[in-house]
C-alpha cells in the first residue's frame, strides 16, 4: 500500500516535530507543572516512535514506567514543593545565551558527522522482528548479569529513596 | 502545611458547622471548631414568650429528637411551678422519650456510617426504621419532627390502644433490624480498621470537659441522668447502662447500638405497666388555654434530662411575670464539641469527619 | 513497515538531546533539571532502539539496553526527587543556585 | 479469632438479601419502602397538623371566628393578623374583616388551635402549599383560609364530632336558657 | 506496523456467534466494490473506531443507570423509574442536564489544563477498549503485547487526574489528586503482579491468545478454576476496583471528606467526562478480568460476545454491590493493604503458579491450599492493624 506507507511516514515526521515542540516546552515554560505535562506528552510521542521502530514492548514499558511512574513522581514532587498559587519565580538562570551558542555548535557538528557516516544498515536486521519472548530469553540468557545488577540497583535506589525522604524522627524514646 | 476549612458548606459537617483544620499531609496538627452559623436567638426569643409557647421553640433545638427537649423543658417548669404529673402521662412521656432516643440513635449511627463512606445503605436502612417511629409520632403528636407534644403536667394527646399496639409491634420487630444492621457492618473489617482506636477520649478528660451522654459512657464513665436523677418514673424500670472500654469511635458507635436495646427494654416494661387515667392535670388545662395567665412563682429551677446526646438542661428564672426572666439551655452537643480538637490531633482527615460524626451534634442545639 | 532513513532518526534524537542539555544548563529549579535529564535519557533510548533496528544482527540487544536505561532513569528520578524533597524540607527551596553551601 | 474477611462477606450477604427481598417482599417485611409520592400517598393521621384554617358553618358568612385576637396574640412567631369588621354604626361586628396568616412564618405549632375559645381555627391537613414568592404567595387571606365544617369533619372526624357535640350542647343550653323566658306559659320542658 | 487487509472477508458462514464479524465483513466487501484497497483498510479501522466510540459513552450511560437501580434495590428503593419504562431514558435526561449546565471554571484556575484534564482522561479509557476481546475474532486490534498495552495505557489515567486536581486550585482537589497518585501507583503493582501468572501459563501477552489458552472441554480450563487463578482473580479484581476509584477504594473523590476530590471544581460536561472515564474504566477492567481469569468469551451454547458481556456484567454488578455495602478505607490503611497484604500475596501466587506448571493435579491443589493458608495466616498475623479487636461492653445498672 504505497499511499498508506507514505502517509504513515509523514505522520511519523509530524510526531517527531510534535515531540520536539513539547521538549522545547519542557525546558522553556515557566510553570513547572506545565513542564511536567509537556514531558509526559513528549514521552508518549517517543513511545509512538518506538512503535514505528517495531519496539512495541519498549513502547508499552516507556508509557508504563515513564508516564505512569516517573512523571507522576515528578508531579508529586512539584505539588509538594511548589505553592498552590503558583508564584512566578524566575525559572532560568542567566546562562541561556552561552548555552544556546554552545549547543548550536554541538548540534551542527554532530549533524555533519551523522550525515557523513556510512551507517551499516543491514537489510536482515530490518526484516528481523523482536518478539517479547525473544527479549525475555535474552534477558535470562546473555544479559542475565546486567539484569541482576539492575535489580540490585533498583532495590538500592528504593531503600535509598525511603531513607532520604523519611522525616527525621525526634529521638525521644529514652 | 495546608489549612483547610471544612464547612460551613461541606457534605459531612452535619449542618453549617465549620472546622478550620491544619494539615500536614493528611495528618491533622490543628483544628478549630467554629460555631454560630445557625444561631437563631433561641434564648432571647424564649425570654419574650409565655412559658407554654416556649415549648414549641424547644422542638427546634435538637430537631432530630424534639421530644427529649420537650421533656426537659416541661420537667423544669413543673419543678419551678410545683406541678404534678398524672400517672398515665408519666408513662406516655417515658414511652415517647425512649422512642425519640431510638430515632436519634439510629439516625446518628446511619449518618456516621455515611461519613465513613458506606454509600447510604446503612443510613437508609436506619431511616426505614426511623420512618415507622416517625409515622407513629405523626399519628400521636400531629407532627413528625416538631412534635410540640408535652405540656406542663401532662401531655397533649393520649396514646390510644391502637397506638400502643403499633409500638408493641414495633419493639417486637426492632431487634431483628438491629441484628441485620450489626451483621451489615459492626464486624466489618474495614469499619473496625477505621473506627477502632481512633479519636480516643479518656474518661478523665471527658469528665473534666463536662462531656455527657453516650460519648462519656463510651469512655467508660457510668453516668446516666436517668439513673442519677431518676427523673420522671425512670426508677421503676429495669435497664442497664452500656459502658465502653476505650472511648474511641467504635465504642461510641456501639454504645449507641446497645442503648437502643436498653431503650427497647424500657419500652417493653412501660407498655405492660401503663395504667389508665388522665393524661393531663385538670388544674393545668388552663395553661394551655390561656398561656399568659400562667405565672410561676418567683424563683429559679434547673431541670435536666438524659437526652440522646447527653445532659440536656434547662435553667429558668421566673420573676412572676408570664415570661421567664432568664432562660438558658445547657446544650449537650455544644459541650461535647469542646473536646473535638483533642480527639482529632494526630489523626487523619478522614478520622476527623467520623470523630465529628461520632460526637453526634445537631447544629440547632449547638448554635441555638 | 515504515522505513525512515536512519540519519533522520539520529538527528531527531540529537535535537532532543540538545534540548535536554539546554534545560539542564539553564534551569534553576532542581526538578526542572531532573526533567531535562529525563529528556536526555529518552533521546539516548531512541538512538539505542534505532541502532538495534537498523544495524545490529542481534536485534534484542538495543532494546534490552533501552530497558536498562529506562530502569536507570526511573531510579534516578526516584532518588533525585527524594533528595529534592529532603532539600526542600531543610532549606525551603528547590532552586539550584540557592543551594551553594559546598560551593566556594 | 474469626476468619479475617468474614465480616466483609457477612455485610455483603446482608445487602444481597435486601436486594432480593426488594423484589419479593412487602414493604413491611423488607421490601421496597418507597411511597411513590404524587401517585401513591400515605394517608395523613387524624392528629396531623400543618397550617391553620378557619371553620365556617354552612355558608362562608357564618364564620365562627369573632376576631377576638387571642390567637394573634398567642401565636409564637406572630404570623396572624386580624382586623375586626365594623358594622354600619362603626361598632365592632364580632367578625374578622381581615384575617391573614403568613404561611411562610407559621411554624405549625398548633397553639392557635389550643387557645381559640370559639373553636374556629384548626390545623389543616393540606401540605402541598407552595408559592413562587414568599411575601405574596404564602400570605393567605381570609378567603383562602375559610373552609367548611364538612371539610373539617372529613379530615379530623373525631375532633370535629366532639366539637360539634360541644357546640350543640352549648347551643341547646343557650336555647334552653332563652326558652323559659319566652315560653313560660307553655310550661315547656326546661333544661335540667 | 504492518498494514494488510483483514485476512478473509469471504468464507465466513453466518452464525450468531459471528454476527458482528460477519456484519463488518459484509460492509467491507460492499465497500470493496467502489473503493481502492488502502481505503478499505482505513474503513476497517474506522468501523472499529466508531463502534468503540459509540460503545464507550453508551456503556457509561447505562452503567450509571444500572448502578443506581442496583443500589436502589440494595437499599430497598426503586431507583430511577420516572423517565421512560424502568427509567431507561434516565441516562439521556442526565445527559441533557449535563450538557445544559453552566460550565464553571474557578477564577484562579489554570484554564488550559483545567479544560484538558477531562478530555485527557477519556482518551486512555477509550484506548483500552482496543485490546478487549469482546468475542471470538472481535478484538479491535490484536496486539501481541495486548496485556502490557492495557497496563501501560491504564497507568496514564493518573496524569489527567493530576491535571484536574492541580488546575482547579482547590485544596480539596489537591488532596484528592495526591491520594489518587499514591493509590494508583500502589495498586498498579499488585495488579501487574497478579497478571504475571496468567502470562506465565499462556506464554503470551496477547489478550486473544490468553482467551484461547483457556479453551477446553466443559470450560473447566478457565484460569479461575486453579488455585493460583482464584487468588489472582481476587487480587486483580480488588486492584481493578482501586484503579478505577470505586468504593471501598474511592478515596480520591471521598465524598464525605473531600467533597468530590479531584473533580470538586468541575461542572457540566467536564464533570460528565470524568464520570464517563470512570465507568468506562470500570467496564474495561472488568472485561480484562474476564479475559484473564474467567475464560473471556469462552462458554457453551451462547454466542461468544454474549458470554463475554454476561461475565463482565456480573463483575460490574459485584463492583456495584461493593459500593452498596462497604465503608471507605482510610489512606494509610489503603496503602498498607496494597503493600503489606496484596503485594506479598501476589508474589506467593507467582510461586503457586510455578508449582502448578510442574504438576497440575490434586496434590498441587492441596499444596497450593496449604501454602496459601499458611501465607494468609502469616500475613494476617503480621498486619495486626487490619484485624478487628474484640470488644466487651459492660452493662452497669
Amino acid at each position: 500500500m504505497p499511499i498508506l506507507e507514505i502517509a504513515a511516514k509523514y505522520t511519523t515526521y509530524a510526531v517527531m516535530a510534535v515531540i520536539l515542540v513539547f521538549a522545547l516546552g519542557v525546558v522553556t515554560l515557566r510553570n513547572l507543572f506545565h513542564c511536567a505535562l509537556c514531558l509526559a506528552a513528549a514521552l508518549i510521542g517517543t513511545a509512538v516512535l518506538y512503535v514505528v521502530l517495531q519496539a512495541e514492548y519498549l513502547a508499552a514499558i516507556q508509557i508504563l514506567l515513564y508516564v505512569g511512574a516517573v512523571v507522576t513522581l515528578v508531579i508529586f514532587a512539584i505539588m509538594l514543593t511548589e505553592h498552590l498559587a503558583g508564584k512566578t519565580v524566575r525559572q532560568n538562570n542567566s546562562q541561556s545565551l552561552p548555552a544556546i551558542a554552545g549547543l548550536l555548535g554541538f548540534v551542527s557538528l554532530l549533524t555533519a558527522l551523522i550525515l557523513k557516516t556510512p551507517w551499516p544498515v543491514t537489510p536482515t536486521a530490518l526484516q528481523a522482528k523482536v518478539l517479547v519472548m525473544g527479549l525475555g530469553k535474552a534477558l535470562m540468557g546473555d544479559y542475565v548479569f546486567p539484569f541482576e545488577v539492575i535489580s540490585i540497583v533498583l532495590i538500592a535506589a528504593l531503600i535509598g529513596t525511603v531513607v532520604i525522604a523519611k522525616k527525621d524522627q525526634p529521638e525521644e524514646k529514652a | 502545611m495546608l489549612e483547610i476549612n471544612f464547612g460551613p458548606q461541606h457534605p459531612s459537617t452535619h449542618g453549617v458547622f465549620r472546622m478550620t483544620v491544619q494539615l500536614e499531609g493528611e495528618k491533622i496538627c490543628g483544628l478549630k471548631p467554629v460555631f454560630g452559623y445557625l444561631h437563631r436567638n433561641h434564648e432571647q426569643i424564649a425570654e419574650n414568650l409565655p412559658y407554654a409557647a416556649i415549648m414549641t421553640y424547644t422542638d427546634r433545638l435538637d430537631y432530630v429528637n424534639a421530644l427529649s427537649n420537650n421533656f426537659g423543658y416541661a420537667l423544669t417548669v413543673e419543678k419551678l411551678a410545683g406541678l404534678e404529673v398524672p400517672e398515665r402521662a408519666q408513662y406516655i412521656r417515658i414511652i415517647m422519650a425512649e422512642l425519640a432516643r431510638i430515632v436519634n440513635h439510629i439516625a446518628v449511627i446511619g449518618f456516621m456510617l455515611n461519613d465513613l463512606g458506606a454509600f447510604f445503605t446503612p443510613l437508609l436502612y436506619a431511616f426505614r426504621e426511623r420512618e415507622r417511629i416517625l409515622d407513629l409520632f405523626e399519628a400521636v403528636t400531629g407532627s413528625r419532627l416538631m412534635n410540640n407534644y408535652f405540656c406542663f403536667s401532662g401531655v397533649k394527646r393520649d396514646l390510644t390502644d391502637a397506638n400502643l399496639a403499633v409500638i408493641k409491634k414495633m419493639i417486637l420487630k426492632f431487634p431483628a433490624f438491629l441484628e441485620e444492621f450489626e451483621a451489615l457492618l459492626t464486624k466489618n473489617e474495614i469499619l473496625c480498621m477505621r473506627c477502632q482506636n481512633i479519636g480516643i477520649l479518656s474518661g478523665e478528660t471527658a469528665t473534666n470537659a463536662g462531656i455527657t451522654g453516650p460519648v462519656l459512657r463510651a469512655s467508660g464513665v457510668n453516668y446516666d441522668i436517668r439513673k442519677v436523677d431518676r427523673y420522671g418514673i425512670y426508677d421503676r424500670f429495669d435497664f442497664k447502662i452500656p459502658l465502653g472500654q476505650k472511648g474511641d469511635v467504635y465504642d461510641r458507635f456501639y454504645v449507641r447500638v446497645l442503648e437502643i436495646r436498653e431503650s427497647l427494654k424500657i419500652l417493653d416494661q412501660a407498655l405492660t405497666q401503663i395504667p389508665q387515667g388522665e393524661i393531663i392535670n385538670k388544674k393545668s388545662l388552663s395553661i394551655l388555654k390561656m398561656p399568659r395567665n400562667f405565672k410561676p412563682p418567683v424563683g429559679e429551677a434547673y431541670g435536666r434530662v438524659e437526652s440522646p446526646k447527653g445532659e440536656l438542661g434547662f435553667y429558668v428564672v421566673s420573676d412572676g411575670t408570664p415570661q421567664p426572666w432568664r432562660y438558658h439551655v445547657r446544650a449537650p452537643s455544644l459541650i461535647n464539641l469542646t473536646v473535638l480538637e483533642e480527639m482529632c490531633l494526630g489523626q487523619k482527615i478522614a478520622d476527623a469527619i467520623i470523630i465529628l460524626g461520632s460526637i453526634d451534634i445537631v447544629l440547632g442545639e449547638t448554635d441555638r | 513497515m515504515i522505513i525512515l532513513p536512519l540519519p533522520h532518526i539520529l538527528i531527531f534524537s540529537l535535537l532532543l538531546f540538545a534540548i535536554g542539555i539546554y534545560g539542564a544548563l539553564v534551569r534553576r529549579n532542581i526538578i526542572g533539571i531532573l526533567i531535562s535529564i529525563e529528556l536526555m535519557l529518552n533521546a539516548a533510548n531512541i538512538n539505542l532502539i534505532a541502532f538495534s533496528k537498523y544495524t545490529s544482527l542481534a536485534p534484542e540487544t538495543g532494546q534490552i539496553f533501552a530497558l536498562f536505561v529506562i530502569a536507570i532513569a526511573a531510579t534516578a528520578a526516584a532518588v533525585g526527587l527524594a533528595i529534592v524533597l529532603a532539600l526542600y524540607r531543610v532549606r525551603k527551596t528547590v532552586q539550584a543556585d540557592e543551594v551553594h553551601l559546598l560551593k566556594w | 479469632m474469626t476468619l479475617f474477611g468474614w465480616g466483609v462477606l457477612k455485610g455483603m450477604g446482608v445487602t444481597f438479601k435486601n436486594f432480593l427481598t426488594s423484589y419479593f417482599r412487602k414493604p413491611d417485611e423488607g421490601g421496597i419502602f418507597t411511597v411513590q409520592y404524587p401517585e401513591e400517598r400515605e394517608g395523613t393521621a387524624e392528629n396531623y397538623r400543618n397550617f391553620p384554617f378557619l371553620v365556617y358553618d354552612g355558608a362562608p358568612e357564618k364564620i365562627r371566628c369573632v376576631a377576638c385576637g387571642i390567637c394573634e396574640r398567642e401565636c409564637p412567631p406572630k404570623c396572624i393578623h386580624i382586623e375586626m369588621e365594623l358594622d354600619a354604626a362603626g361598632k365592632p361586628a364580632r367578625k374578622p374583616a381581615v384575617f391573614d396568616i403568613d404561611y411562610g412564618l407559621c411554624m405549625n405549632c398548633g397553639m392557635c388551635e389550643e387557645v381559640c375559645p370559639f373553636d374556629s381555627i384548626f390545623m389543616d391537613h393540606a401540605f402541598e402549599v407552595a408559592a413562587p414568592e414568599r411575601q405574596i404567595g404564602l400570605v393567605r387571606h381570609k378567603k383562602e383560609l375559610l373552609k367548611s365544617n364538612e371539610y373539617f369533619r372529613e379530615i379530623r372526624p373525631a375532633l370535629a364530632s366532639a366539637i360539634d357535640q360541644k357546640r350543640k350542647a352549648v347551643e341547646e343550653k343557650k336555647k334552653a336558657a332563652a326558652q323559659p323566658a319566652s315560653s313560660q306559659s307553655s310550661g315547656g320542658t326546661g333544661s335540667l | 506496523m504492518t498494514i494488510t487487509i483483514p485476512p478473509t472477508i469471504r468464507g465466513i458462514e453466518f452464525s450468531a456467534d459471528m454476527l458482528f464479524v460477519t456484519a463488518k465483513a459484509w460492509i467491507l466487501t460492499l465497500l470493496g466494490r467502489f473503493l481502492p484497497d488502502w481505503l478499505i483498510v482505513l474503513a476497517s479501522i474506522t468501523i472499529s473506531g466508531v463502534v468503540i466510540l459509540c460503545l464507550g459513552p453508551l456503556i457509561m450511560m447505562y452503567l450509571t443507570l444500572l448502578e443506581r437501580k442496583l443500589i436502589g434495590r440494595i437499599q430497598n428503593r426503586y431507583g430511577p423509574n420516572r423517565v421512560g419504562k424502568w427509567g431507561l431514558l434516565q441516562p439521556i435526561a442526565d445527559g441533557i442536564k449535563m450538557f445544559t449546565k453552566e460550565d464553571i471554571v474557578p477564577a484562579k484556575a489554570d484554564k488550559v489544563v483545567h479544560l484538558l484534564a477531562p478530555i485527557a482522561i477519556v482518551v486512555p479509557a477509550l484506548m483500552i477498549f482496543l485490546v478487549v476481546p469482546f468475542g471470538e475474532r472481535m478484538t479491535a486490534v490484536n496486539l501481541n503485547i495486548g496485556l502490557l498495552y492495557f497496563i501501560a495505557v491504564s497507568s496514564i489515567t493518573i496524569l489527567p487526574i493530576f491535571m484536574g486536581s492541580w488546575a482547579s486550585r482547590n485544596k480539596y482537589s489537591l488532596l484528592g489528586g495526591m491520594r489518587t497518585a499514591a493509590q494508583m501507583i500502589s495498586y498498579e503493582i499488585p495488579m501487574t503482579l497478579a497478571v504475571v501468572p496468567v502470562i506465565m501459563m499462556s506464554q503470551s501477552l496477547s489478550t486473544n491468545t490468553i482467551v484461547l489458552t483457556q479453551e477446553g472441554s466443559y470450560d473447566m480450563n478457565w484460569f479461575i478454576f486453579t488455585p493460583w487463578g482464584i487468588v489472582g482473580f481476587v487480587i486483580f479484581f480488588l486492584c481493578a476496583t482501586a484503579e478505577c476509584n470505586r468504593p471501598p477504594f474511592d478515596l480520591p473523590e471521598a465524598e464525605s471528606e473531600l467533597v468530590a476530590g479531584f473533580h470538586t471544581e468541575y461542572s457540566g460536561m467536564k464533570f460528565a467526562l470524568f464520570y464517563m472515564a470512570e465507568y468506562m474504566n470500570a467496564f474495561t477492567l472488568c472485561g480484562i478480568a474476564v479475559t484473564l481469569f474467567l475464560g473471556g468469551w469462552q462458554g457453551p451454547f451462547f454466542p461468544s460476545w454474549l458470554w463475554f458481556s454476561g461475565k463482565t456484567f456480573v463483575l460490574i454488578c459485584v463492583m456495584i454491590w461493593f459500593r452498596g455495602t462497604f465503608p471507605r478505607f482510610r489512606v494509610d490503611h489503603l496503602m498498607g493493604f496494597a503493600w503489606k497484604f496484596l503485594l506479598p500475596l501476589t508474589l506467593i501466587n507467582i510461586l503457586l503458579t510455578a508449582l502448578w506448571q510442574f504438576t497440575s493435579n490434586l496434590a498441587a491443589w492441596l499444596w497450593s491450599i496449604l501454602i496459601l493458608g499458611v501465607s494468609l495466616w502469616t500475613l494476617v498475623k503480621l498486619n495486626r492493624t487490619f484485624v478487628p479487636e474484640k470488644r466487651h461492653y459492660l452493662l452497669e445498672s
